[in-house]
């Protein structure tokens, strides 16, 4: 949609591609993980009785936009000892790897970079890409920390995908599709047409299905928070053991990188969760558009209510990080082989049966 | 297995059969001295074995200001300043253990109105340094939030120290016979106030920190310490009680005045795991406070009317001989051996520091867990740096 | 519960002439005086003996008695003789609830005590400091190296009374 | 089994209470103050930088003894008969004080010069933001007196002490004249003023 409109205006594929592929980089993801970065400092500062940053901006708001600035003026240091090309590469790798996963995120009706009918099963494999990243970084930097942390990362990250494929397999039970897009659409109409809520379809199932569905979302959300290393399952970077993990050796924009890099896959795990289970981009209420008979404020509408879930989640996130201290990594093990996995299968079979009344 | 493998895996060296076959060695790795969680210079160096610590030797000194030297070049008052920068958390506690032995020394006896107030103001020392302790003790866990709650409610101490004495950290507030200031009018009122504010947050923490899940999953069973091995390595104050031993130098070898006022001495009772794991010498902390709160309300009730400063010798000159004197500094046993030549400088000080004997069991407690556990440990046993290389 | 008479007088009659006097004429504490090569085996029998139980040692200091005689020999150069170094050993019963102080002292020619690291691994530490900044050296010590100054100090021990900063350490001027 | 399911609850249980502690503080005002904008109040014992009141130093050096740190370094010369020297609670002052100089790059804010004080002359203020570049900034020198001055003072004294010296020589005409009047007391070097 967005590419024939570029299409049209340039008349060259090339130029419409590139414009269309570097949109969401530019319109959002930045904006995002800058805002994102501004918000968990405030979260954490009022959650903490402090104030955060007060200075840059009205209540701080342009901090990490200096942090930024700041970060780009700074020496990038390379150490003598470091394998410079994985170095270099490393931390453009986990970039890449996390914008790529938004590629198949549907922010609206008429905008989604690509609309692939294997969506879910993309952005799972673009964000496990992120190990790679990681694991080169570990090693690249030679140093002692960062491997460990790099070995914690890629233990951590391969085993929460587990739990989370199988709660995405419940809900590809239930719908039928793998389409992110055609998954919001589905849960059109009001909240309880969400999945969460065990669907659209009306019956005794979606009752019985509802504490499942919960429970799934509960291990989707735990797991998808391990998988972008935020606490309680922070230990690749843990920061009072590892000094910070597989990125200790890096400065200046290379740290950018990785930080930002976080900060926009928490949005992006966060979206396939409002995907999943929580309408996407639908509205819980209805939209204005509709009733004021102006069609082209429903995707507006659309983008807001998916940041806003998206938002949530993100906060989420962040409270969960000021509440709680860190796992070990055996502990991390446990929780997800003896604890996650067995309760996800549980889950998906239940869910299963509960279809097939 | 054939023969030939055979021969060959009795030709390996002694690291290769480790491996199954394989050359293979430990990993060595050096934490701090600037590490986040080493809580100052201290530098460890663990033998590593994947995850599994093997072995942990500590290198300390980083921090050495020579304070036995020091001491032995100043009169007895100005040494007072010194004590305070070795336990820098504990300052207060350090001034008093000093003024006891050498008063102990001089065969003074202060007014009772000085014990008072010395007990009012160590065990408002003693919450300060234990909150200090929970609080980095859950940093060191990943918990950011309960150190920042611990810090503030540890700012209102020290604004009680503040208008005490108009110090916050160093105080070189109790003197040798005495006290430098008498308190604050305001004193009594604002320090009841603090104990009614301060009751409701120790369950705060409780609810935060101590009896959340992961966090007791971390620390529980973690660096288990026998009571005897406890007694052996010298180990004293919360880390030995949370061993199960019940052993308070303020009750078992009474000074000041501590012997008129009804409180409770806590032991770990392996609550959540093991007696004496990393969990029940935090959770020791918490309750010494909630201990440590119930001598300030009976204290500052029954503060005697005096003259602070009336004790306070003109010229302090011992006459010559040794002293051993020790209190329960928030950390353990706080030992000055103070020799007298007859002179207005001490001739030789000797500090036995609580936190240089703790770390020395780190070791023995360490091997076998894992490297985020380490850290837990260094953690429950609470060291400051400062008093470790004086 | 016994004082320093009676744990003297058990001393005196196990170990006889180790175990040198009492001294308690100076205030606030007598100590006994023992010898420093068998000061290991006094311990150990403090420890383990049913009446006595010393199972924790409260403290342990390296002293510079700073006791010598400067004498002048033939030729007009003068020599510190008679110098000692003394250990203190603070110790007590935790069951028993009594304390006893003993005193080592040894020549500063030749500063060699009897480790009793393995005794009371507390002391451990307190050696290696002795070691360290008065430098008694500690026979049958596990690892005695030094703990607060660095590996690599050649200037002395900093706590004996005749002890001089030296000028330079590693290419730094020392005083400040 | 009862243990897995236990487990399970104690985790989630446990962590929304945490979660409910650090929600509600969402809400509690901010402890901490935005610091150069908003200064805290400071007690009135406050001990931070020292303050010399030099109209009533006695140039008694008791301050300088009692400092652990040897940081106080006082220089007098003595007054004549004929000035008359008062503190302000008219306490008679011997001595012209030409130096008094206190480091605070080491000062360590102890407090221990303030007591023994006889003229309560040396104080702790609440000053607390004095922070130099370079660290000879931090001598601060509180002697009121002018370079001149002080050469002033010190020739005054050597004319005085000759002149009684003379006096004395007179007095006593059996013993053989002094050949020189008697150097003066106080060291000749005097640190720049700040």
């Amino acid at each position: 949609m967005t590419y024939d409109f570029f299409y049209k205006l340039f008349g060259s594929q090339v130029i419409a591609a590139i414009i269309q592929s570097l949109l969401p980089l530019f319109v959002f993801i930045l904006p995002f993980a800058l805002f994102a970065v501004w918000l968990e400092r405030k979260v954490s500062a009022h959650m903490q009785d402090r104030l955060g940053p007060m200075r840059v901006g009205w209540h701080g708001w342009l901090q990490t936009v200096a942090d930024i600035l700041k970060l780009i003026q700074k020496e990038d240091i390379i150490a003598t000892a470091n394998d410079k090309p994985l170095f270099n590469l490393a931390p453009v790798l986990v970039f890449v790897g996390t914008y790529a996963a938004f590629a198949a995120i549907p922010f609206t009706s008429a905008f989604i970079g690509s609309n692939l009918d294997l969506g879910v099963f993309f952005i799972v494999a673009v964000s496990g890409f992120v190990v790679a990243g990681i694991l080169m970084a570990g090693w690249a930097s030679n140093n002692k920390y960062s491997l460990l942390g790099a070995m914690r990362s890629a233990a951590q990250i391969i085993s929460y995908e587990i739990p989370t494929v199988m709660v995405i397999i419940t809900i590809v039970m239930i719908t039928g599709t793998l389409n992110l897009n055609t998954l919001s659409q589905l849960q059109t109409g009001h909240f309880w047409n969400w999945m969460i809520f065990g669907g659209p379809v009306f019956g005794v199932s979606k009752f019985l299905m509802i504490p499942f569905m919960i429970i799934s979302f509960g291990i989707i959300y735990i797991s998808t928070l391990a998988e972008v290393n935020r606490t309680p399952f922070d230990i690749p970077e843990a920061e009072s053991e590892l000094v910070s993990g597989y990125h200790t050796e890096y400065s200046g924009m290379k740290f950018a990188m990785f930080f930002l890099a976080e900060y926009a896959n928490m949005f992006a795990v966060s979206a396939i969760v409002t995907a999943l289970f929580f309408g996407g981009y639908q509205s819980p209420i209805g939209y204005i558009g509709h009733l004021l008979g102006l069609p082209w404020l429903v995707p507006i509408e659309q983008l807001f209510w998916f940041t806003a879930k998206g938002l949530f989640f993100v906060f989420v996130q962040m409270w969960l990080r000021w509440t709680l201290p860190r796992l070990r990594v055996d502990q991390l093990m446990t929780a997800c082989w003896k604890y996650l996995i067995p309760i996800a299968f549980a889950d998906l079979i239940i869910i299963g049966l509960i279809t097939l009344i | 297995m054939s023969i030939e493998v055979e021969e060959k895996i009795s030709k390996l060296t002694e690291v290769q059969k480790r491996g199954n076959g394989l050359r293979t060695e430990h990993m060595v790795l050096n934490m701090g001295p600037q590490h986040p969680s080493t809580h100052g210079v201290l530098r460890l160096e663990l033998e590593l074995e994947g995850e599994i610590i093997k072995k942990v030797i500590p290198h300390i000194g980083y921090l050495h200001r020579c304070f036995e030297k020091h001491a032995e070049a100043m009169t007895y008052p100005q040494v007072v300043p010194y004590t305070d920068r070795m336990d820098y958390l504990g300052a207060m506690y350090n001034e008093f253990g000093y003024a006891v032995a050498v008063e102990k020394l001089l065969g003074i006896q202060v007014p009772e109105r000085v014990d008072y107030i010395r007990v009012i103001m160590g065990e408002l020392q003693r919450i300060a340094s234990h909150l200090v302790a929970l609080g980095t003790y859950g940093l060191d866990i990943g918990a950011f939030t309960p150190f920042l709650y611990c810090f503030r409610d540890r700012e209102k101490i020290l604004n009680l120290f503040e208008i005490t004495c108009g110090a916050r950290l160093l105080y070189n507030y109790i003197w040798v016979g005495g006290l430098s200031h008498d308190i604050h009018p305001d004193f009594v009122r604002l320090t009841k106030e603090f104990v009614t504010y301060f009751k409701p947050n120790i369950k705060e923490l409780n609810d935060l920190l101590t009896n959340n899940k992961i966090f007791i999953d971390r620390t529980a069973n973690v660096g288990v310490l026998p009571k005897e091995t406890a007694i052996n390595y010298g180990i004293s104050g919360p880390n030995l009680r949370a061993s199960g031993f019940k052993w308070d130098i303020r009750k078992d070898d009474t000074y000041s005045v501590y012997n008129k006022f009804d409180f409770d001495i806590p032991v770990g009772q392996g609550l959540m795991g093991t007696v004496g794991d990393c969990w029940d010498r935090y959770y020791l902390r918490v309750q010494e406070m909630e201990q440590s709160l119930r001598i300030i309300e009976q204290a500052i009730d029954q503060i005697p009317e005096g003259d602070v400063s009336s004790a306070i010798p003109k010229r302090i000159k011992p006459p010559v001989g040794q002293v051993y004197s020790r209190v329960e500094n928030p950390r353990g046993e706080l030992g000055y051996f103070i020799i007298s030549n007859g002179g207005t400088s001490p001739f030789r000080v000797k500090v036995k520091g609580p936190s240089f004997v703790n770390l020395g069991i780190m070791d023995e407690l360490s091997r076998g867990h894992m490297v985020a556990d380490i850290i837990a440990i260094l953690g429950s046993i609470d060291i400051v740096l400062g008093e470790v290389d004086r | 519960m016994k004082t320093a008479q009676d744990i003297f007088n058990i001393l005196k009659e196990k170990f006889g002439n180790s175990v040198l006097e009492l001294v308690s004429t100076q205030p606030v504490e007598p100590f006994i005086t023992v010898n420093p090569l068998v000061v290991n085996k006094i311990c150990l029998f403090l420890r383990d003996n049913e009446e006595l139980l010393f199972d924790n040692l409260m403290n342990l200091s390296g002293v510079d008695d700073a006791n010598g005689k400067t004498v002048k020999a033939e030729d007009g150069t003068s020599k510190v003789e008679g110098a000692t170094l003394s250990v203190y050993y603070h110790i007590e019963s935790t069951s028993l609830k009594h304390k006893v102080v003993l005193k080592v002292s040894a020549p500063v020619e030749k500063p060699d005590v009897e480790s009793v690291a393995l005794i009371w691994r507390h002391a451990d530490w307190h050696e290696r400091e002795a070691y360290d900044l008065i430098g008694l050296n500690f026979l049958n010590h596990p690892d005695l190296r030094r703990i607060l100054m660095p590996y690599d100090w050649e200037f002395g021990h900093p706590l004996r009374k005749d002890y001089k900063d030296p000028e330079f350490y590693l290419g730094m001027k020392v005083p400040y | 089994m009862r243990e897995y399911f236990k487990n399970i609850w104690a985790a989630v249980f446990t962590v929304l209470v945490g979660m409910k502690v650090t929600f509600k503080h969402l809400f509690v005002p901010a402890v901490t103050i935005q610091y150069p904008d908003v200064k805290p109040k400071l007690p009135e014992r406050e001990r931070n930088r020292l303050y010399v009141n030099m109209d009533d130093c006695i140039g008694c050096d008791q301050c300088a003894r009692a400092c652990p740190l040897g940081i106080i370094n006082i220089e007098t010369v003595k007054a004549l008969p004929t000035e008359d020297l008062k503190t302000s609670q008219g306490r008679k002052k011997a001595l012209w004080v030409t130096n008094f100089t206190i480091d605070f790059a080491k000062c360590c804010y102890c407090q221990l010069c303030v007591f023994p004080c006889p003229t309560e002359c040396i104080y702790m203020t609440d000053v607390y933001e004095f922070s130099e570049y370079e660290r000879e900034n931090l001598i601060y020198n509180f002697s009121t007196l002018t370079p001149e001055e002080i050469e002033q003072k010190k020739t005054n004294l050597s004319l005085f002490e000759a002149e009684k010296a003379k006096e004395k020589a007179a007095k006593s005409a059996a013993a053989p004249a002094p050949a020189k009047p008697v150097p003066p007391a106080a060291p000749t070097e005097t640190k720049k003023e700040n």
